[in-house]
């Protein structure tokens, strides 16, 4: 049955966020591994869960949005993480204006949404860079490039940006305050594109979900050996339009500096689970305390994948 | 005369008001949030030209349509059958009643939800908010039939959709289309919600993805154009209104 | 034509009991005029007749065969004049064919010589609401005859209109009826227009309705204006109105004992 | 009788029907969708016992309360100043006529830029929303005041204030709480949709957040509270519009 | 209490020249009624009297202060009784002492005092709507007296009533007036109303109203019912009727000329 081969995924809008993907595709890892990709896009990681619920999509990603209707549906949405391909969510604190993060009390922030995992991170970052985040107005003001757009037309002071979006902002005179992994401290871990399936669906498409897996392990692998640079860097520039040099930054930024954004095999991630689930506490969008990340992730699918790339 | 002065001062309070509101964007007030005309003329023109907002406008307009039209056969057909039978009445009732003070809108992210990002739930989210008004002014309209012209339809061996048709319906007519100005405006807001909570096109979308970007020129157009349409379905129903209701006046004041 | 057969004919509403056993053999084309107390079921036997309401006992036989409900070989004038008032007249007059299925074009000329033969033939577009009371029963009576009825039922047809308008009615009526040469069942409180206009007239008891008299109206025809002022058309009046009288003092006396 | 009947059969469809959407739901259709009203309750209990139900009630209501009062304020005075001179009604008119015309809640987005995600926001598009009927009905309310019983207060030497507050306000009372009445609808769905849109607390976020997590029955909650504060907005003005307005009705059947 | 001057009051409306130069001086206590032709400036004279529009020329002087707008010195009596409907009776009648701000409890003992006086002490708590005409026209008097007025103007109070009731009011309003002894300015169409009622009778041109005749009844008071069926009566009634004859005939004969 071809149907077999075939899995669903979510993406984002172009950013660096699915770069392994791009990876896998532009390299063959997935037809080398026997599955067929199709992609529906969706603004938000809210959304992306939202088509796993209703079947339209099989892989998706978002931990926090995954923990908290599971927890809400007492476990009937049996969403589960099987893989961490970011850990370091490689977010760039730019502003407009704003130097260091005291000045930031009493001005706006742009969020994504209200209930999104970078709303959470960034509560998360202002606290450790003691700012009270009741003290800084969080505006909604939508995806990467709308906060960018907002930013510039002035309406927000700062946000947090992904690069390429990152550097065009920087080149339109905006102030790079850090990047978000080292602005969160050493060690710290976030799963940022958590991938996320239906536990039900995976336990019944195991062969599929694990080649599925086993074909991004190739391309984080491929992705971190710096042999592959200059061909990676033309991939991204390739499939989120931007220019060469812009693409170089990028890859310097994730491969080259201390953000270490990618893992280096696929699999789970405890620590970037309990960022998550820290992270929603911080926001009070996770009331129960007794929940423990292991609930909400399961390695073994990863680690057949692992097994099968050796 | 005194009709001719009040027109100009109306007119003139329009020009003033935005050559005010020009001069105000312009001088007092940072133009980000609150754009002068001239701007939001120029955005409009060139969101024209880059065809989105056509895309928009269509998007818009199809999602209203249908809903429209799924809230014209269901209400209609629910306040008929009302209308006609006590036992249904009664039934339904408590039901309409309560979603009917009910700001349904709220439904919005349950439709999303259950159908998507797609059409299928703007135009749901359209129907609902659409469907009581409708529905409540076709029992009402055909529950207050005059009893007097029924009955001469049964004496001159009308069958029963005779008598609904040509007897009932011009009747209930009246009530109807006030039903249908109440639920076109209902219509607009349900329209612009939902897209305002995610959608691929349409003027609520102009406007979400505007605010997020703080193109409040574009938020404007978007803004100003639901009002245009606004006013516009409004006043259209209102016309229809007074030439259908027309009879109605006349036999008052005339019998 | 065929014979109008009433044959002991009774209606009960939930409490009420309105007519009694009411028999009554009306040939073709006569006049017949109905009078009695208020309540007395006058309007109840033209419901009757016009098969608008089933009957408790008895029958009405039209040509032979019972009537089971409103059709198109009876026509009904109301006392309203009841005229759908976003029609135009002419519309409002092809109504009873429009239910019929008829062609519109054969019925918007049946309508045309209607309102000719009623005198309002200038006021086919015009709508009800600019014409006066009397146009508008002109306009009724024509719908009703635009189907061609055997039988004309009118209940009170001109109690809304003023004293004037009336007289000019009644006489346009016996026109109309004498061109057409209808069966007609016409209910009246006015003694002297029931006179003015009948083959015959029935006098009802008080509730329930039982025929107390049937009166042959034995006035020449055409009467005229002058019939009016006749010793004979008096004698008439004061005749039915005795009966009537009668009847009313009678019922109160009897309310009195019951009392 | 009839109307014992009718209430019986009233009664009986609430009944039946959450009976009917009890069994669907765990027969028929995904509870995760569609959640049996018993799961509701149950989760309606789970939230209010954690209080968060009751701070989002608390946040609704006093956005709504605040906004209120604000569209009260500024359209009494801006009717009672239309109805007062014809200058200010000229002047005023294209514009009320305009904006009552248009869907006002898609401001939301700008509110939300302008003032944030905090009760600032929430207060301004309630009151948006719910100014135009207000303003629109006391206009007409103050305008169709009788200048007989007008004349009577001149002749009895009242001074302006006096004629507005003991003459002008009883008549014009009725309409005024019509505007109310309808105000009230529009201001529910306004508080709704503003935290739909992003707020820290409110039943419009607890419906929001609760489709996002799937937590649909935590949504019916929400959407249920509505439909109860809505019903019982709806029937309290209805009550005491009927009220205020008893000698009217009165007046017209007695003389 | 202060005498009434009217001093050569004109009143022109935009187009309308409603009163020309009407003087006239009315004593204190006196019972004045005006009649003419509808149109003629009646109402107007008194709305000038009562200050509620300004006159265009001449003046109305008080105890010699002249009048510039209403006051509490005067109270008009409105031709439709003019009851705020949701206010209780009692509270209707205190509506000119709140106006003055005066105590509500002192307000509301004078109401009921008033209430008794015109005969319907025991409805104060009724609605207007819940009232007969004439007792809302009592009510409306009681209204007037409460703010205890110099002058009392009545602009065809009884117009609305029925005969009988206007026959009762009649006599009512003589024994008020006789226990108040207040200045009354009373406009009727009823020639026998005003010298049933008066002391004097102002008779008025057609428009412009001038003053055509100043007519004394000498009947002697009290006035019964018998009084009306008296000759002198008949010839007071008699003789304004032929000068307000007199005055429609020139009027139309005037119109005539000028058209
Ligand atoms: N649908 C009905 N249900 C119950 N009672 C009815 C109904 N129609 C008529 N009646 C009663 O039957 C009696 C006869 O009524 P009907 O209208 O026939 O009298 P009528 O002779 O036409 O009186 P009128 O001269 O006043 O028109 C009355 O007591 C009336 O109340
Ligand atoms: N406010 C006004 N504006 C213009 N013309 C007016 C006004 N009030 C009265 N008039 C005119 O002044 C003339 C006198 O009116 P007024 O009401 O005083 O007559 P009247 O004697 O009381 O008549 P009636 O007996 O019919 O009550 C009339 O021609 C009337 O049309
Ligand atoms: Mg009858
Ligand atoms: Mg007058």
């Amino acid at each position: 049955d071809p149907d077999d081969n075939v899995v669903t995924m979510t993406i984002a809008a172009p950013t660096v966020t699915d770069f392994d993907d791009y990876v896998a595709k532009a390299k063959g890892f997935y037809d080398a591994r026997g599955v067929t990709v199709r992609r529906v896009q969706t603004g938000t990681a809210a959304q992306s869960v939202q088509l796993l619920a209703t079947g339209e999509a099989e892989i998706g990603r978002g931990l926090a949005n995954a923990i908290q209707a599971r927890v809400r549906t007492s476990g009937q949405l049996d969403f589960v993480n099987v893989a961490d391909p970011t850990v370091r969510p490689p977010y760039v604190m730019t502003s407009k204006g704003i130097r260091d993060f005291a000045a930031l009390t009493g001005t706006s922030l742009g969020i994504t949404s209200v209930t999104d995992q970078g709303t959470i991170v960034t509560m998360q970052m202002l606290q450790r860079r003691g700012v009270d985040p009741d003290g800084v107005q969080l505006l909604p003001t939508g995806g990467t490039a709308s906060r960018l757009a907002a930013m510039n037309a002035g309406g927000i002071a700062s946000t947090l940006l992904l690069p390429p979006v990152s550097f065009t902002a920087e080149q339109q005179g905006a102030v790079r305050m850090g990047y978000l992994p080292e602005l969160l401290g050493e060690g710290y871990q976030f799963s940022f594109t958590g991938i996320v399936v239906r536990e039900s669906w995976a336990k019944a498409n195991r062969d599929r979900l694990v080649r599925y897996l086993a074909a991004r392990d190739d391309a984080l692998r491929w992705l971190n050996d710096p042999a592959n640079a200059a061909e990676a860097t033309a991939i991204l520039a390739r499939e989120t339009k931007i220019s060469p040099e812009k693409a170089r930054q990028t890859y310097e930024l994730l491969f080259r500096s201390t953000v270490d954004a990618f893992a280096p095999r696929i699999g789970v991630s405890l620590p970037a689970g309990e960022g998550v689930l820290s992270g929603l506490r911080l926001a009070g969008l996770l009331h129960d305390k007794d929940s423990r990340i292991e609930e909400f992730v399961d390695d073994s699918y990863a680690a057949g994948a692992r097994e099968v790339t050796g | 005369m005194s009709r001719t002065r009040s027109r100009v001062i109306g007119a003139g309070s329009i020009v003033a008001g935005a050559g005010l509101w020009e001069l105000a964007s312009r001088l007092l007030f940072d133009p980000l949030f609150l754009p002068p005309p001239s701007a939001v003329w120029g955005r409009f023109l060139e969101l024209l030209a880059d065809g989105s907002l056509l895309g928009d406008m269509a998007a818009s307009g199809q999602a209203y349509g249908l809903g429209l039209l799924v809230a014209v056969v269901v209400g209609v057909l629910a306040g008929v059958a009302m209308a006609a039978s006590t036992v249904v009445r009664d039934i339904l009732d408590p039901w309409v009643s309560a979603l009917n003070a009910t700001p349904t809108i709220a439904l919005a992210p349950l439709f999303i939800l259950l159908l998507g990002l797609g059409i299928e739930s703007k135009v749901a989210i359209c129907a609902i908010v659409m469907l009581f008004p409708i529905l409540l002014n076709t029992y009402y309209g055909f529950s207050t039939t005059d009893q007097q012209l029924v009955e001469v339809a049964r004496a001159y061996a009308a069958t029963r959709w005779q008598t609904y048709v040509k007897i009932k319906l011009p009747m209930a007519l009246p009530s109807l289309i006030a039903g249908l100005r109440l639920a076109a405006a209902h219509g607009l807001v349900g329209v612009v919600v939902s897209e305002l909570f995610g959608a691929r096109a349409g003027i609520g979308l102009l406007i979400q993805s505007s605010a997020e970007t703080f193109d409040t020129r574009a938020l404007f157009v978007g803004i100003t154009l639901l009002g245009i349409v606004g006013v516009a379905v409004t006043y259209a129903l209102i016309a229809v209104e007074r030439r259908v209701g027309r009879w109605r006046v006349a036999q008052q004041e005339g019998g | 034509m065929p014979e109008l057969r009433i044959d002991r004919l009774s209606k009960t509403f939930q409490r009420t009991e309105a007519l009694r056993e009411v028999s009554l053999d009306v040939a073709d084309g006569q006049f017949v005029s109905f009078v009695g107390a208020s309540g007395c079921g006058k309007s109840t036997l033209l419901r009757l007749v016009d098969g608008l309401i089933p009957a408790s006992e008895g029958s009405v036989l039209l040509g032979g065969s019972p009537v089971t409900g409103p059709g198109n070989d009876r026509a009904m004038v109301f006392q309203e004049d009841r005229l759908l008032p976003w029609r135009t007249i002419e519309r409002n007059v092809v109504l009873g064919l429009e239910f019929q299925g008829q062609s519109k074009r054969d019925s918007l000329a049946r309508a045309r010589e209607l309102l000719q033969l009623t005198g309002i033939g200038k006021f086919g577009s015009a709508y009800p609401h600019e014409l006066s009371g009397g146009m508008r029963q002109r306009a009724n009576i024509a719908r009703a005859l635009a189907v061609d009825p055997d039988v004309l039922l009118m209940d009170e047809p001109f109690a809304a209109l003023d004293g004037q308008t009336r007289e000019l009615m009644q006489a346009e009526l016996v026109r109309i009826w004498q061109d057409s040469r209808k069966t007609v069942l016409f209910v009246t409180h006015q003694v002297d227009e029931a006179v003015y206009l009948s083959d015959r007239i029935v006098v009802l008891t008080a509730r329930p309705g039982r025929v107390k008299a049937d009166i042959e109206v034995a006035l020449p025809r055409p009467r005229t204006l002058a019939t009016k002022r006749s010793a004979e058309f008096a004698g008439y009046v004061e005749r039915v109105w005795s009966l009537i009288e009668e009847e009313v003092r009678e019922s109160m006396e009897r309310e009195m004992r019951d009392a």
